[in-house]
């Protein structure tokens, strides 16, 4: 359902990105590892349409999609819950909810039935709606951010790091709720430092470092694997 | 100790970016502080260097304490660092991008630029002669007339080094100084790292490049979650429970009893 | 990038050369054994603002007469009034076969600058006049560009046409300045005992805060009190920077006072009053000379009758119509399609008087000369173009006129002749 | 050999300066340009702390018009000697510079830019309103000429374009001595990163603070330079537009750069008077062409010309190392 | 006549007209960080662009205001794409610069066009009427209804609509706003031309009251200037609170304190807040 192949990407002089070649089918839940800089975010960047590979091809649906402005593929499927949140603080967890189906706006009737689903994800959203984000904890403003995602009825979602700065707890219960999503059918691509709570609910994995995949396997084939270690602490 | 931090706190609202961290750098070492993202290291930088005052605890430099001092003033205890992005002077020579980093050192004022005092032209000259021996140093000599716009980043991150190194600091504080290079760029910056111990200087530094960091730093502090979890040298750290549970996650023995 | 400075270097020299080109048509025109006519009609073109041609006089020498004035910038409207008159003015004499002295024939040239109003612009056009056209005369309508001017003129030799009411131009011991209308004193104190007398002795004054509102204010407020009348209220309005004229009207009328003092240019001269109006004001308007009253109707509209009924003012040159100005009040219609205001008027029957001054000093570049025989020049105007009933020029040169006032009584503009 | 070659365009310039009042007897032209001498002096104040230092103060006209009031009040009102009330000018503009720029330095940015767009405001007001010592709108008449210095007297228009020349030539100089000094490294080093310059160990504050209050220095040298020149003075000197007008000589020029002021300020003034004839028009081409430059040409004609000159002589150089010629540290 | 009475509404008229100004520069600012300096053109020339309408092309009022909406709205949307949204990458003192340069064309080209006298523009609501002790026209009336009924619709529309969310978003999060699909360029036209609306309604309701010259938004643009650092840059709330604040200050600081000096008030209250907060009373959080 979504296919990278060959794609690099450069900042300045830097190449970010290097040949990657990945593929995630529907349905599936796979997982992106390395450690921070590695170039995670970038893959993320480039498939949502933030970032413009300088070679290479990104598929979605079979469809060529690379260099597409973010708004346009927002509206083909993709959602993208991005690394540090990008919620909006100064409005309420409704508003950004409903933000969150800016590219799928018109259809009243399933945007009521996705905020539902959102709630019933994550009550606690329920609970704040007319709070504004910014004053959510941590924690609540990660299933916020997730649930501004779900909003636009993705096909595939990519979670970036979604447990960054949560307590263990909450990390579980971020995970929990993703798998979920993804039982439900939504495809997902999730990218984490938090390895072993990721590859635990994952079907599939690659592994990055240096802009580069290094290894990529099932989730057992990664379990074992050292490299996964190594990418993350160097030994 | 070179530098020793106690208790060193801060608070941004009502997050603890660093919480009661305690950390010594010894003279004469490369000292790395690792973390997951957000684990406060850079805000521990930031409070080393002066750039934010500190909520709570103390830091020492030589003994002495500097928790209130300005940035400014620490760089002029000899306290140099770079930054993750490399906000350098795009349109002027690296030379002229360097030679500003030794006027720390300088006294001359408005009056002395004006009447071209024999002390404007002894610290002038000063400064255009440490700006070509750290340009030298890094190894970019021969780039010290060219545009920096027009220069590579690894050799923008060599500029940064340079400048850092240009105020005579005793100790220099990197941070991510391979972000954004290439593998081989950044094997030839660890060997500028080690080379500036050579010199004998201190050197602490953030980095995410895992690799860079176990073959290169004497000594390890792990942050996460602003607090300290563990210190010690490259292999101890590679096997300490707590810092692969805190990069590979949470569950992990619970995994493998799966 | 290479493109673009390329295309900036370009237009920097093509427009230097364009100024080194005009020059070179300048100094042709300068020098004396040139021959007027179409070089002069070029030259015009260039510097004249208005877009109307200075026509010359086949077979003349050219005299160039110099103008500064505001023609862009906020006062670029006053400025183009006072244009007008001097272009009708020069105009007329050339179509007329220009004018002789001592023996040879002439006609004007006139060569309009703007100087926005700001003084050290006026000093740089004054210098520029003198050395391309070396005209004996420049036209300042504004006292900053004045008493700019006349810190060089006696040295450069020129004389200058001063437009302002301002009494301390002819307090400079400037020996070529010519100051053009009335000082406003003689105003008051009619106007004064007009309005006390017709409404009552509270007096609010609202000029406007401009240098000659406020010189006004500071003659009015001593004579009315002296006659026997008191000043409620003593502020002023600024057009330009106060975004509500309620505000102030609202100040200035809490003490019920009898007669407003305003003016101003005449639109907001009309807006204040109107608001006074509303908020309202049932006493009597005194409308510095500036504001005309017709102009004020017009603006007002429908509502003027009521407005404006109380007012005292300059009579608009439409009502103070005299013989020697019928003609060209029609001919400025004709031309203009509007109404010509005093500083029309006063441009247009300067040239006159310049012309006949010229001629009885026998020269057209003697400055003292012709500053000396102005009062002549007064005397000999035809009767036909006396605008104004100028009275005399002092030793000073300040013009006095004869006094004239216009009130509004039951909705009619009325001419007080005195 | 090198400096002096490097010198050899602004020697030609003063060459051309020093004689331009010899080839040409128009009062006018000598005026004209003279008048454009005393904007570059204060354009040099704005490029300082605005070009160099990073800060853009919307302010200046308010200290033009302050050293020109002062001057002004000195010499009509109080009859204080020329030379001393000009010295005394030059005080008052730079203690009030000194307080603004105590006060306006805490603000950053556009804060900053529009906190001294309403501090040259107020003082227009000031001025404007204050009529009991300024004269308020009328302005102040009959300001003195420079007095004579020895033998030398300032009551032509020559003797003052010499003199403010001579003005012109030391601010270049200042500015020359300073912005290639150390000191000025300073200030460049706090428009490229005020961060960056505090860990390099430079109170920028300070440094800010230093630049600022010379830039009013500069503008209250080109105003009371501009007071006895014109001998008329008028709150409109004081207006934002004048600041505006400052502004697009120092960009057209070359903001940051050694000799952008007198290039921008010269040819626009020169500009600006041959195109007199279309008066209204002037600034419909002058305010597309500002927009223009600062999207294509930031640096404005010198900061263009220094930019290209460079790369060609790195090319150069390049290639004699490549030739295998040795290698000179230039500069 | 009670003059205090009088001066609170006075007080009142003007600021809504402020307010109005206020709130365009303030979601300018909030978008994309440009101060900006040419709003006071735009507001001229929304003045310009009814009184013409009406005077040569004999339409009535209202439907000059609404020609005006759309030209200058129109206008700022080109300004944006032709100068700042070049520039967004330039350093800050560029657009400054760029702004003071549309600013100078604005102004000089109005001026060429329609000459620089004052002129008066005629309203349908000319008659007076009186309560309470004070006098008021029906078009001061019409100008605070006005100015309450464009901040409600304003409010409703960021608030209700999606598309006028989108503009508060992507105040508070560029990168957030892209990832729900908000198109970047989009939003900020639209900002733009709302910007330019709110200046054109601004100048048509308060220029019958006042007057119509090419140098009439200097101050008000300043003084917007002033009201949004005061209410906090970016701030919809604080620009129209800080308007009417500034508004009642002159209007009683001129009867109580000096009429001469009652257009300082407003820039010693910035210089008063500035000097103690230099990042302004309000500064956002989380929006930058």
């Amino acid at each position: 359902m979504l296919k990278l192949s060959d794609v690099s990407v450069r900042y300045g002089m830097y190449e970010a990105l290097s040949d990657i070649s990945l593929t995630v089918e529907k349905g599936e839940l796979v997982v992106l590892l390395g450690a921070n800089g590695a170039g995670k975010s970038t893959i993320f960047r480039t498939i949502s349409g933030l970032n413009k590979p300088v070679k290479g091809t990104v598929e979605f649906n079979g469809e060529s999609i690379g260099g597409r402005s973010a708004s346009k593929l927002v509206k083909k499927g993709i959602g993208h819950c991005p690394e540090g949140r990008k919620l909006f603080p100064a409005m309420s967890v409704y508003e950004n909810l409903r933000m969150g189906t800016y590219a799928v706006r018109g259809d009243k009737k399933e945007t009521a039935r996705m905020l539902e689903h959102v709630y019933e994800l994550f009550p606690i959203l329920s609970e704040k709606a007319k709070e504004n984000a910014g004053s959510l904890s941590g924690g609540q403003q990660q299933m916020l951010a997730i649930g501004r995602a779900l909003m636009s009825r993705p096909k595939v979602v990519l979670f970036d790091e979604p447990s960054i700065g949560l307590a263990p707890l909450i990390t579980e219960q971020v995970f929990n709720v993703i798998r979920e999503i993804n039982k439900e059918g939504t495809t997902v691509l999730l990218a984490e430092q938090n390895a072993n709570a990721a590859l635990r609910i994952a079907d599939r994995g690659y592994v990055i470092e240096n802009g580069r995949i290094v290894v990529s396997g099932t989730q057992d084939e990664l379990m074992q694997n050292d490299e996964v270690r190594k990418a993350y602490i160097g030994a | 100790m070179l530098i020793e931090t106690k208790g060193l706190t801060k608070r941004f609202g009502g997050l603890v970016a660093v919480n009661d961290v305690e950390i010594g750098i010894e003279k004469g070492k490369i000292t790395a502080i690792i973390g997951p993202n957000g684990a406060g290291k850079s805000t521990l930088f930031n409070l080393i260097s002066g750039y934010h005052p500190s909520s709570e605890g103390s830091i020492t430099f030589k003994g002495e304490d500097i928790t209130k001092k300005r940035s400014f003033n620490i760089a002029k205890l000899g306290i140099a660092r770079t930054f993750q992005t490399t906000n350098l002077f795009e349109t002027a020579t690296v030379m002229d991008n360097v030679i500003v980093g030794h006027r720390l050192r300088t006294k001359s004022n408005v009056f002395d630029a004006v009447f071209r005092t024999p002390r404007l032209r002894r610290e002038e000259q000063a400064s255009r002669e440490k700006a070509a021996e750290v340009l030298e140093f890094v190894g970019l000599e021969h780039e010290a007339h060219r545009l920096v716009q027009d220069i590579s980043q690894e050799a923008k991150k060599r500029v940064a080094f340079a400048l850092a190194l240009a105020t005579d600091p005793e100790i220099v504080f990197l941070d991510e100084p391979a972000a954004g290079i290439n593998p081989d760029e950044t094997e030839n910056l660890a060997a500028l790292i080690r080379k500036m111990i050579d010199r004998g200087l201190t050197v602490c530094l953030i980095e995410h490049k895992m690799q860079m960091i176990m073959g290169l730093a004497d000594h390890i502090v792990v942050l996460n979650y602003g607090k300290k979890i563990a210190e010690g040298t490259p292999e101890e750290i590679q096997t300490n429970e707590e810092v692969i549970e805190a990069y590979l996650g949470g569950g992990d023995k619970h995994a493998e009893a799966e | 990038m290479k493109k673009f400075s390329l295309i900036v270097g370009l237009s920097a020299i093509v427009a230097l050369s364009a100024c080194d080109a005009e020059e070179t048509i300048v100094s042709e025109e300068g020098a004396p054994e040139s021959e007027p006519g179409t070089e002069a009609d070029a030259e015009a073109g260039d510097d004249e603002v208005e877009p109307e041609e200075v026509v010359t006089a086949e077979g003349t020498e050219v005299v160039t007469i110099g103008y500064s004035g505001p023609l862009s910038g906020a006062a670029a409207f006053y400025g183009n009034n006072t244009v007008s008159g001097l272009t009708m003015a020069v105009n007329e004499i050339n179509e007329a076969g220009g004018f002789e002295v001592d023996g040879q024939q002439y006609s004007f040239n006139l060569a309009a600058l703007d100087d926005k109003y700001l003084p050290n612009e006026t000093g740089a056009n004054a210098r520029r006049l003198i050395q391309e056209h070396d005209v004996p005369i420049v036209f300042i309508p504004h006292s900053g560009g004045i008493f700019a001017t006349q810190v060089f003129n006696e040295q450069d030799d020129f004389i200058v046409g001063a437009y302002s009411s301002e009494p301390d131009i002819t307090a400079q011991d400037n020996a070529l300045t010519w100051r053009i209308p009335n000082t406003y004193d003689i105003y008051v104190e009619p106007y004064s005992k007009y309005q006390m007398e017709r409404f009552g002795p509270k007096l609010a004054m609202l000029p406007p805060s401009t240098q000659y509102g406020y010189d006004w204010a500071d003659e009015l407020a001593p004579a009315w009190e002296e006659l026997g009348g008191e000043v409620v209220y003593d502020g002023s309005i600024d057009f330009a920077k106060e975004t509500d004229f309620f505000t102030t009207i609202t100040n200035a009328l809490s003490d019920d006072p009898d007669v407003l003092f305003v003016g101003g240019s005449s639109e907001p001269t009309a807006q204040v009053m109107q608001q006074a109006r509303e908020l309202g004001f049932e006493g009597g308007f005194f409308i510095m000379d500036q504001a005309k009253l017709d102009e004020i109707e017009r603006v007002l509209g429908d509502n003027a009758a009521e407005v404006i009924e109380g007012s005292v003012g300059v009579p608009p040159l439409v009502v103070d119509q005299t013989e020697g100005n019928q003609q060209f009040i029609e001919d400025y219609i004709e031309h203009y399609d509007s109404i010509p205001g005093s500083e029309a008027g006063y441009h247009y029957y300067v040239v006159y008087i310049l012309a006949e001054a010229m001629k009885a000093a026998g020269s057209v570049d003697d400055a003292a000369a012709i500053q000396a025989n102005l009062g002549e020049g007064v005397n000999t105007v035809p009767a036909d173009k006396e605008i104004y009933p100028i009275t005399e020029v002092t030793a000073e040169g300040g013009m006095n006129t004869e006094f004239r006032m216009a009130v509004v009584e039951d909705g009619e503009i009325i001419l007080v002749e005195p | 050999m090198q400096g002096l070659k490097k010198m050899r365009m602004p020697l030609i310039f003063l060459l051309v300066a020093l004689l331009f009042p010899l080839f040409t007897d128009n009062q006018y032209y000598i005026y004209v340009v003279t008048l454009a001498f005393i904007y570059a002096i204060a354009v040099y104040g704005m490029n300082l702390v605005g070009g160099y230092t990073g800060q853009l103060s919307l302010a200046h006209a308010g200290f033009f018009a302050i050293g020109a009031y002062a001057l002004g009040l000195l010499t009509v009102d109080a009859n204080v000697p020329y030379w001393l009330a000009f010295f005394l000018a030059l005080v008052i503009t730079t203690v009030i510079g000194t307080l603004v720029g105590l006060i306006a330095l805490r603000t950053k940015e556009h804060f900053f830019a529009i906190y001294t767009l309403c501090v040259g405001y107020i003082i227009y007001l000031i001025i404007y309103e204050w009529d009991a010592l300024t004269g308020g709108v009328r302005g102040l008449i009959g300001i003195e000429s420079p007095a004579a210095i020895g033998p030398i007297t300032f009551d032509t228009g020559i003797s003052n374009y010499y003199l403010i020349l001579v003005f012109l030539v030391l601010t270049v100089i200042f500015m020359k001595f300073l912005t290639e000094s150390i000191v000025g490294r300073t200030y460049v080093a706090i428009r490229n990163s005020e961060e960056l310059a505090q860990t390099i160990g430079i109170n920028t504050m300070k440094q800010k603070l230093i630049s600022f209050v010379i830039s009013t220095f500069l503008a209250g040298l080109a105003g009371a330079l501009y007071a006895s020149f014109v001998r008329f003075i008028g709150p409109d000197i004081s207006y934002t537009m004048m600041t505006f007008d400052f502004l697009m000589y120092a960009i057209v020029g070359g903001f940051g750069t050694l000799f952008g002021p007198v290039v921008g300020t010269l040819l626009i003034v020169i500009l600006t008077q041959s195109l007199q004839f279309m008066e209204d028009f002037r600034m419909i081409i002058f305010g597309p062409l500002l927009v223009l430059l600062v999207i294509f040409y930031p640096r404005g004609i010198v900061g263009g010309y220094q930019m290209w000159k460079m790369k060609r002589a790195y090319k150069k150089k390049q290639r004699s190392v490549d030739q295998g010629s040795t290698y000179e540290g230039g500069d | 006549m009670d003059v205090l009475l009088q001066q609170l509404f006075n007080g009142l008229t003007v600021g809504s007209v402020y307010s109005l100004v206020a709130l365009g520069l303030t979601l300018v600012y909030g978008i994309l960080h440009i101060p900006n300096f040419a709003h006071g053109a735009l507001y001229m020339v929304g003045g310009y662009i009814t009184l013409m309408s009406m005077a040569l092309m004999g339409v009535p009022y209202f439907i000059g205001i609404a020609i005006s909406i759309v030209v200058v709205g129109t206008l700022a949307m080109l300004m944006e794409r032709l100068v700042f949204n070049p520039l967004r990458h330039a350093p800050p003192i560029h657009d400054k610069i760029a702004a003071i340069g549309i600013l100078l064309f604005l102004e000089t080209l109005v001026q060429l066009v329609w000459g620089a006298d004052y002129r008066a523009m005629p309203t349908p609501f000319a008659d007076t009427i009186s309560f309470l002790g004070i006098t008021v026209t029906w078009q001061r009336i019409m100008i605070i209804v006005a100015a309450v009924v464009v901040m409600i619709l304003l409010q409703l529309f960021l608030k209700k609509t999606m598309v006028g969310a989108a503009i508060v978003a992507m105040s508070q999060n560029r990168e957030g706003a892209f990832l729900v699909g908000i198109n970047a360029n989009k939003v900020a036209m639209l900002t733009f031309f709302v910007s330019g609306a709110l200046a054109a309604i601004a100048a048509s309701i308060a220029s019958p009251i006042n007057l119509v010259y090419p140098g009439m938004g200097h101050l008000v643009i300043l003084k917007a200037f002033v009201i949004i650092i005061i209410g906090g840059m970016g701030s919809v709330p604080g620009a129209i609170i800080g308007g009417y604040i500034l508004g009642l200050t002159e209007s009683l600081g001129a009867t109580f304190i000096s009429a001469a000096y009652s257009d300082l008030i407003a820039f010693v209250l910035l210089v008063v807040i500035l000097t103690m907060k230099p990042q302004g009373l309000f500064a956002q959080k989380g929006a930058h």
